[in-house]
């Protein structure tokens, strides 16, 4: 904690004094597109200490990649600055010669890229593309490049750096590939290391683990970054200052403790009060996210005005027409009603909530009625292994993968039941087993009581009804040569569900429920948002009046904003419609928001399972924990406080699984015993391990509230 | 070849070596193999294995037997005819030993035990016709047949399938084994014969094979290389007259007439031919030394009728018929315009004699007159419809209905099988074609890459019996061997008369070409079938259009039998 | 002949993000009929077939010739004598109106050859691919048995069985150019099955038949489509081939393959009229149809893309 | 490694398999018989007869197909009848000259092809790469025997510099020795051909030029040559392999075409001549001869491809 305050204090103090090393001025960028040119930066000014970590926020599409771009001086295919000024080590990086500008950009600066699996050559050593800068740029001889790059992968935290250097990157989980990238963007070492989204393709564990590196990095290179990403959480824990960005523009600039204390632009507001933590803070579960209405605006039109106007609670006409300009000083910002400076209200320094969870009984909210009925849906000993093989061309049958290891779990009627895990861990193919798409190696799937496996064609088909799945993409999961209207009919006509006029009717009726107007029947996937897909896609869901929805990751893809819509309208249909969800998602804090119960898998088997309070609150699996622990919140003293459970390394092969606790090469408590299988054991909060963190909480399970 | 890529090099004009567009032969024994006996493989055979006899059709000479080149003289006949006396003249083997009659006795042998295999049988033919064949003593033999036969006939269409081999050095029934007497007897025979063929069978040793080494002809094996190159060298022991006067005769194939034409223009080689559509050429060809010469063939062209095809058969059989479709195919014109004057009109089965270019047009019996062939339709009872179908109006046997079989509505609709690659045929046949539509006779042509194949004679029940008429002239239909009796093609069940044309009058003039001496004969037989229309006759073409450097010499005149004599060729 | 249809692979189109935010109502076909016109040479080669097309077509209508009878009398007549603009062949046709005809010929077997071609394709190709299992392999390995059959060589073969006319050459080119859409269809219907909107369809209860029919086919026919349309290029251009060998159609019928190799034997005549214009118009016209499928392809991708 | 060895090998020889029967039922449909068009039209019956018995065609084809595949185990394709050759003697003779014109000319159509589809990839919809797009396709809509023409009447008869026929020779060396022979059939078979290579090499660029890694090479600071010449051309060049692979049958046909042209009697000519003929020894045997190579040409590719691509080559020997 103190750490951080005081690296960041001389910079914001005293700026005069320290030349910046990086400032932007007034930047605006233009992409020519085949009808009309996007100006995806308009304006776009701020500037970055020697030493000091610059988080870049804001929604996608708001141009933070098209920023660190235009930097690099790497825009796409027809990008182009046309405005402005770049100043690095005060010099305008527009008006050098390009030779010396890809010197600078080789040399001075470095940058990560978001996506580890895509970013390196695959066809090219690791060590040949991490020590290229040194022999391009500074003539370095193979030999020494080669020592030079076992160096900085050493320093990066590679495990067998001088083995790795002659691997090829498909030979590198996702998280060593990032580190490759880190180490490639600083072999040089650079003054400015810019890295845009480098965590987002990342579990959380490996993600926590990649920020540490950049936060020890920085210190050891003493080197300047741009942490670019649109999860507030991840920046509140390692930026000294923030800039929140909105369509092209940069709308606040303050420092991190003080953007998060009192933000004053009403969008940075807004933005705040659409994570799910937020609203969990605030109101317990049953608090509805607040989502920001509307879309950002499209940049290939002029626009006036402010640009979060058309979608700002508190805005006037004066915010439409007047081009507000950011303010003086340390905080920042370009709002014509701010928050108001004094009141520290909305978001007033929460207490930081889960990590400092006791093992004081849950909230009786939080519990779940034991089911009264039947189960909407019971996955008894699930199995489901894959034949392994490779997807090269020399591929060899050899091994199983083992996707689901005996998984066991029932959801209520109207019970919302989260899956949660390490990607890889199985929660997909658990998933597809139960809306029937799959069938399960072993292991029973009651639908309603109904065995899956006992039924019939026609039964089966039925059976579809009652069960739906809801993918996380959902564009890919609709035909993009269907409209809407053809979409959303299809699950009636396969069902046989009334004639043309009901059909139409039932489509118009689900329009209206997840709040569409009726012109979007005839258009086509590609013509919608993501949110607005999503919500086509939910609708599509709910055609069949089905009992129970199962959500593949349904809101991974989407903006804080939109996820709060989409989070919401799934909450709203399932209190009307009694809708039960199996909800899928990596992300702990969404999970936590929606879920009466979670079940928490590690590579195949359910590690934890148990109201959504207890096991957020109260872990008692280690796994359970660090992945809490990893997971960053916006809450920016957090970052300092985690101090739980850390797991190192890499997800094991789901083709040779360990034996026994399948956790345990990763388990800090892991002793000899692991080698055998825990249970899992316990009543309402199962767990499966032989040291579990602690006790059941005393609540006796008898003693439960009601969830909705 | 490796120096005869590029464009200078190319030729030898100057030098003792003639380069010739050839195809590479592939049979070298002296007796013929079934599917062996293509052009070039005579002219390559003649060139190492000189036959008994050899022709020259100028007309100087007795049974057309070419007194120089021949390896014997005349025969002289007793027995009334029926026997043949023939005496050797002096020749060696290219090692030295002397041509003997013991080399005609090898041959004979070896025909008689193995006369299945041989390409040249007919049964009732030679060797069935020879009664008695007796040797006399190293030079004389003499041969006895069956019947008499016309002497000229059996000269040149029977006699001229001898050729002496070199007993000395081939009676033996493996390259091991020792010369004997082995072929005397008919299993010693086939066992040499055996031997021999499969020598023949293997290529790549023509020019190695100690067998192939001993020849009689002015011409040694030097180099040989299967469907490549093939390289003759002057026989430095060749015993006839008509020594080779050139040391050495490249045989250069080409993959096909375009290939050889861009050599030829580029002046690689030194003889080869035009193809018929780039006979304007002739001028450039000219102005690059050239001689462009047609080579006229000892043939005939006819486009054959299928008597026994189940459907159309009965129309051909009506002779009113044949002469008003052969009074639509205006030979002169054709041969004129689209053989560019490389091809003349045949009127009848006896090709005219070689120079006179084809026989006279107003000598064919019916020449080109469409209204006269509408006429004859019209006055048989056929409905003529220009542009349209004709059918037959009035079915009957009368003399003024359409004929027997024929039914009434019977349509005019024929389809033609030619060959494929030889655009003068395919113009041919678009004008025949159009000729015909004129008068409602619908033609279809269907190009094929052998016709013969597809065309065979057959029995009206036979499912091989479809076709209507068929063509395979695009280079001459049939040569004749020096005598032109029609014995193989137009007589009653003869193995080349694939549309089964039976004329008992025909069949007879047939055989008294073969059996009497009246030279009349031939023209009787010549007469009838010119106007009776076994087939259609059609323009005869050069059998190729040669070009040659004009400082060869001795090229002229190209033998109508298509042999070449390479021995007479000299630089100038 | 190497075929180009099978040397590009769909999905090749650089990305351009179309704004979905705020983009106008369009259709699908709207679209991609702008995306086509976009690309310039997909223009020029639709402008050159419906160029070559018309003149071929409607040519006849206004330019009256005797296709049908020769005329000796009048061969090898140069351009502009006797009223013959092109001048008149080797049995005194007239070369324009012979253009026109042989034209009709060359494009209609294209058309029909290519589109034979795919629908023969297509049908394998789907079925394989979506059957799977042991019917893909057997359907496929015949599929590799007739592709290492080298084409020409089949062609030749085929058309020596058969009389060449016209629609036996679509019968010869069909039975073989649907090679290459097989397996392109095949690999298409793998990728397609796995789809997530197939696997939502499924989740609904949805039959394999349903699939095809509403799914896998019309997203496949974008590649469909396109390839047709090099197929026509090739089986023009096969027919050309098939002239040169000796195998065209023969006489009075005519393609510009068969006149230009037949032209090809007047190359020294100094009758240049019987060799460039078919030559021309036989490249003008396969060109064409590859500009076309080009453009085809910009149009059938884009509007598969989102930003 | 043997295993993916194994399989794709028992597939190959199901498609050899499957290519005799075809190649057979196709022959066995041809009108006519083999023998008249062997014997030629003077041929007798019993001559006739007698060839038919021989060479087993007056038995059922099945029995005829039986004793063919008996006799191809032990290495034999029959005999050509028509060239008094064996075929295995035949096919080896010419498959050289047809080996060194494909394998010329797809060393020389690559060639070219690489730097105008990397030109092509690089300045993508802009006039370099309509230009060549729009020449590559110009050749490619040429008839190769139109453009060898063209080519003959340019080089060897109105500027000759080059001789209208291939090198005579049969071995490899003797054609060899004769470049200037090579010249025109090999650039003839190589341009029209290059538009299919040129635009699978643009597409793959393209392809590459796209993808993150190509960013983040520049990001290093690399010059542009740089980044597209080690970083983008190794990856965009990688699938021109399976290409190759599979345009064996392709390249034969345009042998074909080209050997007739410049006087080269490779395989194509061998193959065209039996056609004609009905030497079905011969039409059967190059039907095999190339079928084995496309197959073997193809697991060459693979095998190549996987050597070559690291992904390939480990992801394989990895799990
Ligand atoms: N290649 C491109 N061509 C055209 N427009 C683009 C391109 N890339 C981005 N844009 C536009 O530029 C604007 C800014 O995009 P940018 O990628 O910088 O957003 P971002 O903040 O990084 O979003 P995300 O969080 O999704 O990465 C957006 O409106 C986007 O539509
Ligand atoms: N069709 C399949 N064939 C073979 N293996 C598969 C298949 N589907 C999934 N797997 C394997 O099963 C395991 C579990 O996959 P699954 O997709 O269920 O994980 P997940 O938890 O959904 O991961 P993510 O968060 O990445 O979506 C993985 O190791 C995966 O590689
Ligand atoms: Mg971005
Ligand atoms: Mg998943």
């Amino acid at each position: 904690m103190s750490e951080s305050t005081v690296r960041h204090e001389p910079a914001a103090g005293e700026p005069a004094v320290v030349q910046p090393l990086l400032e932007l001025r007034d930047l605006d960028t233009d992409i020519a597109l085949r009808r009309g040119t996007v100006h995806a930066l308009d304006g776009v000014s701020f500037e970055v200490m020697p030493g000091e970590t610059l988080g870049i926020v804001g929604e996608s599409g708001s141009g933070k990649t098209m920023t660190a771009l235009s930097i690099m001086g790497l825009l796409p295919h027809g990008g182009r600055v046309t405005g402005g000024q770049i100043l690095f080590e005060g010099r305008d990086l527009r008006s050098l010669p390009a030779d010396e500008v890809r010197r600078i950009r080789g040399v001075r600066m470095g940058m990560v890229f978001q996506d580890p699996l895509t970013s390196l050559n695959p066809t090219m050593r690791i060590g040949v593309q991490v020590a290229e800068p040194l022999r391009v740029h500074q003539g370095v001889g193979r030999a020494e490049a080669r020592e030079r790059a076992i160096d900085i992968l050493r320093r990066v935290g590679m495990p067998r750096p001088d083995r790795i250097v002659d691997n090829y990157p498909h030979e590198l989980s996702g998280g060593m590939r990032q580190r490759v990238a880190i180490a490639m963007a600083l072999v040089c070492s650079p003054r400015l290391l810019i890295a845009d989204e480098p965590t987002t393709a990342l579990d959380v564990t490996t993600q926590r683990q990649i920020l540490e590196l950049i936060d020890d990095l920085r210190e050891e290179f003493g080197m300047a970054v741009i942490l670019v990403t649109h999860d507030l959480g991840v920046i509140a824990g390692r930026a000294d200052r923030v800039a929140v960005m909105y369509a092209g523009r940069v709308v606040e600039t303050a420092a991190t403790a003080t953007l998060f204390r009192t933000p004053r632009h009403r969008y940075t507001e807004a933005l705040m009060e659409a994570l799910p933590e937020s609203a969990i803070r605030e109101g317990g579960e049953n608090a509805r996210l607040y989502s920001i209405p509307g879309l950002p605006p499209d940049l290939s039109r002029p626009l006036t005005g402010c640009r979060f106007a058309p979608r700002c609670r508190h805005v006037t006409d004066e915010c439409r027409t007047t081009d507000v300009a950011l303010s003086a000083g340390s905080h920042q910002y370009a709002c014509l009603h701010p928050v108001p400076a004094a009141s520290a209200a909305p978001v007033a320094l929460p207490a930081p909530v889960r990590v400092e969870a006791t093992p004081e009984p849950a909230q009786p909210t939080a519990a779940p009625d034991e089911p009264a009925g039947t189960p909407v849906l019971s996955v008894r000993s699930l199995v489901k292994n894959y034949a392994a093989h490779g997807r090269g061309v020399l591929r060899r049958g050899a091994g199983q993968v083992s996707a689901v290891a005996d998984v066991s779990f029932d959801v209520g009627p109207g019970e919302t039941f989260g899956l949660v895990g390490e990607s890889g861990c199985g929660k997909s193919t658990v998933g597809r087993l139960a809306v029937g798409l799959e069938r399960p190696t072993a292991g029973q799937i009651l639908v309603d009581g109904t065995d899956l496996a006992s039924l019939t064609g026609r039964e089966r088909r039925r059976m579809h009804r009652q069960v739906q799945l809801m993918f996380q993409d959902s564009y890919a999961a609709m035909n993009p040569r269907m409209r809407v209207d053809a979409i959303l009919a299809e699950p009636l006509e396969i069902q046989k569900v009334g004639d043309g006029a009901a059909r139409r009717a039932r489509v118009a009726s689900l329009l209206d429920q997840v709040g569409l107007s009726r012109r979007v029947l005839e258009r086509y996937p590609h013509e919608f948002s993501g949110g607005q897909l999503q919500r086509i896609g939910l609708a599509r869901s709910l055609a069949l009046q089905p009992r129970l929805i199962v959500g593949d990751e349904p809101v991974s893809a989407l903006d804080v904003s939109i996820q709060a819509q989409v989070l919401n309208l799934m909450r709203d249909l399932q209190r009307e419609l009694g809708l039960a969800y199996v909800f899928i998602s990596h992300d702990l804090s969404v999970v936590d928001y929606m879920a009466d119960r979670i079940g928490v898998m590690y590579l195949g088997k359910l590690v934890e399972v148990g109201p959504a309070r207890d096991v957020v609150r109260a872990a008692r699996h280690p796994y359970t924990q660090a992945l809490i622990d990893a997971v960053p919140s916006v809450t920016p003293s957090a970052a300092t406080a985690r101090d739980g459970v850390t797991i190192r390394g890499e997800l094991p092969s789901a083709l040779n699984p360990p034996t026994g606790c399948r956790f345990r090469t990763r388990c800090p408590l892991a002793q000899e015993i692991c080698e055998t299988e825990p249970p899992l054991a316990g009543d309402r909060h199962q767990v499966a391990c032989h040291f579990p963190l602690r006790p059941e909480s005393s609540g006796t399970p008898v003693e439960a509230g009601t969830a909705a | 070849g490796g120096d005869s890529g590029s464009s200078k090099s190319g030729g030898s004009e100057g030098k003792d070596t003639a380069t010739v567009a050839f195809r590479t032969p592939n049979w070298i024994l002296p007796i013929s193999a079934p599917g062996f006996t293509q052009g070039e493989n005579a002219i390559f055979g003649q060139a190492l294995y000189r036959s008994l006899y050899q022709y020259k059709l100028d007309g100087t000479a007795q049974y057309n037997i070419d007194p120089q080149r021949s390896m014997a003289e005349p025969p002289v006949l007793s027995n009334g005819g029926k026997t043949l006396t023939i005496t050797l003249k002096d020749n060696t083997w290219s090692d030295g030993k002397p041509v003997t009659t013991k080399d005609i006795q090898f041959w004979y042998d070896l025909v008689t035990a193995n006369k299945d295999k041989w390409a040249s049988y007919r049964a009732g033919g030679f060797p069935d016709n020879i009664a008695e064949w007796s040797v006399k003593d190293e030079k004389t033999f003499s041969i006895t047949t069956t019947k008499a036969y016309n002497t000229a006939w059996f000269v040149d269409n029977q006699l001229n399938r001898i050729t002496p081999m070199p007993q000395h050095a081939w009676d033996k029934d493996s390259a091991g084994a020792a010369v004997g007497n082995l072929a005397s007897t008919p299993e010693g025979a086939r066992k040499v014969f055996d031997f021999l063929t499969a020598a023949s069978k293997d290529l790549k040793t023509y020019a190695s094979n100690e067998l192939w080494k001993v020849t009689s002809g002015p011409w040694k094996l030097d180099k040989y290389v299967p469907s490549g190159e093939v390289t003759l060298t002057a026989q430095p022991n060749y015993s006839g007259v008509d020594k080779p006067k050139l040391a050495k005769i490249v045989l250069r194939p080409f993959t096909g007439d375009d290939a050889e034409f861009n050599v030829l223009r580029a002046g690689d080689i030194d003889y080869g031919y035009v193809p018929a559509a780039n006979l304007s050429q002739e001028s450039y060809l000219k102005s690059k030394g050239y001689t462009v010469s047609p080579w006229y063939g000892w043939s005939v062209t006819y486009l054959q009728l299928n008597f026994n095809n189940p459907k159309t058969g009965v129309l051909f059989k009506q002779p009113y018929l044949r002469q008003s479709l052969q009074m639509l195919i205006d030979q002169p014109t054709i041969s004129k315009v689209i053989w560019s004057g490389t091809a003349a009109p045949t009127c009848g089965p006896v090709p005219a004699k070689p120079g006179t270019n084809g026989t006279d047009a107003a000598g064919c019996v019916y020449s080109f007159d469409p209204a006269k062939a509408k006429e004859l339709l019209e006055s048989h009872g056929w409905k003529v419809t220009p542009d349209g179908q004709t059918t037959c109006q009035t079915p009957g046997t009368g003399p003024n209905q359409c004929g027997e079989g024929i039914a009434a509505g019977t349509p005019l609709t024929f389809t033609v099988t030619s060959q494929t690659g030889f655009a003068a045929t395919t113009k041919m046949f678009a004008e025949i074609k159009s000729q015909m539509a004129k008068l409602g006779i619908q033609l279809t042509i269907k190009e094929v890459p052998d016709s013969v194949a597809v065309t065979p004679a057959c029995k009206p029940t036979e499912a091989t019996c479809s076709w209507d008429m068929s063509f395979f002239g695009s280079q001459g239909s049939w040569y004749y061997p020096a005598f032109a009796s029609g014995e193989r093609l137009f007589a009653t069940g003869a193995p080349v008369n694939l549309g089964s044309y039976s004329n008992p009058e025909a069949d007879q003039l047939i055989e008294a070409t073969q059996f009497s001496g009246d030279e009349s004969a031939l023209k009787a037989y010549n007469d009838f079938l010119a106007k009776d229309l076994p087939v259609l006759w059609m323009p005869n073409p050069v059998f190729q259009v040669s070009a040659y450097r004009s400082g060869l010499q001795g090229v002229e005149p190209q033998d109508p039998m298509n042999f070449m004599y390479f021995q007479d060729w000299s630089w100038k | 002949m190497t075929t180009l249809s099978e040397a590009v692979r769909p999905g090749a189109v650089p990305d351009q993000p179309a704004d979905a935010s705020e983009a106008p109502v369009r259709g699908l076909w709207r679209q991609g009929v702008v995306v086509f016109c976009e690309n310039r040479l997909a223009l020029v080669g639709l402008g050159l077939f419906v160029l070559l097309a018309g003149v071929c077509f409607l040519g006849p209508l206004f330019y009256h010739t005797d296709q049908v009878h020769t005329d000796l009398q009048a061969v090898h007549l140069a351009p502009g004598e006797k009223g013959h603009p092109l001048g008149t062949d080797g049995v005194g046709y007239d070369q324009l109106g012979r253009l026109m005809l042989g034209g009709q010929t060359s494009i209609i077997v294209g058309l029909a050859a290519g589109i034979l071609a795919t629908a023969v394709g297509t049908l394998w190709g789907a079925v394989a691919g979506f059957v799977g299992g042991w019917v893909d392999s057997a359907m496929m390995r015949v599929v590799d048995a007739m592709m290492s059959i080298p084409s020409l060589f089949l062609f030749m073969l085929l058309a020596a069985i058969v009389t060449p006319s016209v629609p036996m050459l679509i019968v010869i080119i069909g039975a073989f150019a649907w090679l290459g859409p097989a397996r392109l269809v095949r690999g298409e219907a793998l990728t397609l099955r796995s789809r997530e909107y197939v696997q939502a369809m499924r989740g609904m209860g949805g039959t394999g038949s349903r699939a095809v029919r509403r799914h896998i086919v019309p997203n496949a026919i974008g590649t469909v489509i396109v390839n047709a349309t090099f197929q026509v290029a090739d089986a023009i251009l096969y027919v050309a081939y098939l002239s040169f060998l000796g195998l065209g159609v023969p006489p009075p019928a005519a393609n510009w393959g068969g006149m230009l190799s037949d032209g090809l034997a007047d190359t020294y005549s100094g009758h240049w009229w019987l060799l460039y214009p078919p030559g021309i118009a036989i490249i003008l016209i396969v060109l064409a149809f590859n500009f076309i499928g080009d453009g085809l392809r910009d149009a059938f991708e884009v509007r598969l893309r989102r930003r | 490694m043997v295993r993916y060895l194994i399989t794709r090998l028992g597939q190959a020889l199901v498609v050899v398999v499957l290519v005799t029967v075809i190649a057979f039922l196709i022959l066995h449909l041809l009108p006519g018989g083999a023998a008249r068009a062997t014997l030629g039209k003077e041929a007798t019956l019993e001559q006739l007869a007698a060839f038919n018995h021989d060479m087993g065609y007056d038995r059922p084809w099945f029995q005829q197909y039986v004793m063919y595949v008996q006799r191809l185990l032990h290495g034999d394709l029959g005999y050509s009848y028509q060239l008094n050759q064996s075929v295995v003697e035949a096919i080896s003779q010419r498959l050289p000259k047809t080996m060194v014109l494909s394998l010329l000319s797809t060393l020389l159509a690559i060639v070219l092809a690489i730097p105008l589809g990397v030109i092509q990839a690089v300045r993508r919809n802009r006039w370099p790469d309509y230009a060549i797009t729009s020449l590559s396709l110009l050749a490619y809509a040429t008839p190769i025997f139109f453009m060898g023409l063209m080519m003959i009447i340019l080089f060897s008869q109105v500027w000759p510099v080059l001789p209208p026929e291939a090198p005579q020779g049969f071995t490899v060396a003797e054609v060899l020795a004769d470049p200037a022979g090579l010249v025109l059939p090999t650039v003839t078979l190589a341009i029209v051909t290059i538009a299919v290579y040129s635009r699978y090499v643009r597409s793959t660029m393209v392809d590459n030029l796209n993808e993150n890694y190509v960013r983040t090479a520049r990001s290093k600071g690399l010059s542009e040559r740089r980044v597209v010449l080690r970083h983008t051309l190794r990856n965009g060049l990688f699938p021109v392999i399976t290409l190759l692979g599979m345009y064996l049958p392709a390249l034969f046909s345009g042998a074909l075409v080209v050997e007739s042209l410049f006087n080269f009697p490779g395989m194509g000519q061998l193959f065209w001549q039996a056609a004609l003929k009905r030497d079905f020894p011969i039409l059967l045997g190059v039907t095999v001869i190339i079928s084995i190579a496309t197959v073997v040409g193809a697991l060459l590719a693979d095998l190549l491809y996987a050597a070559v691509d690291p992904r390939v080559r480990l992801r394989g020997s990895a799990s």
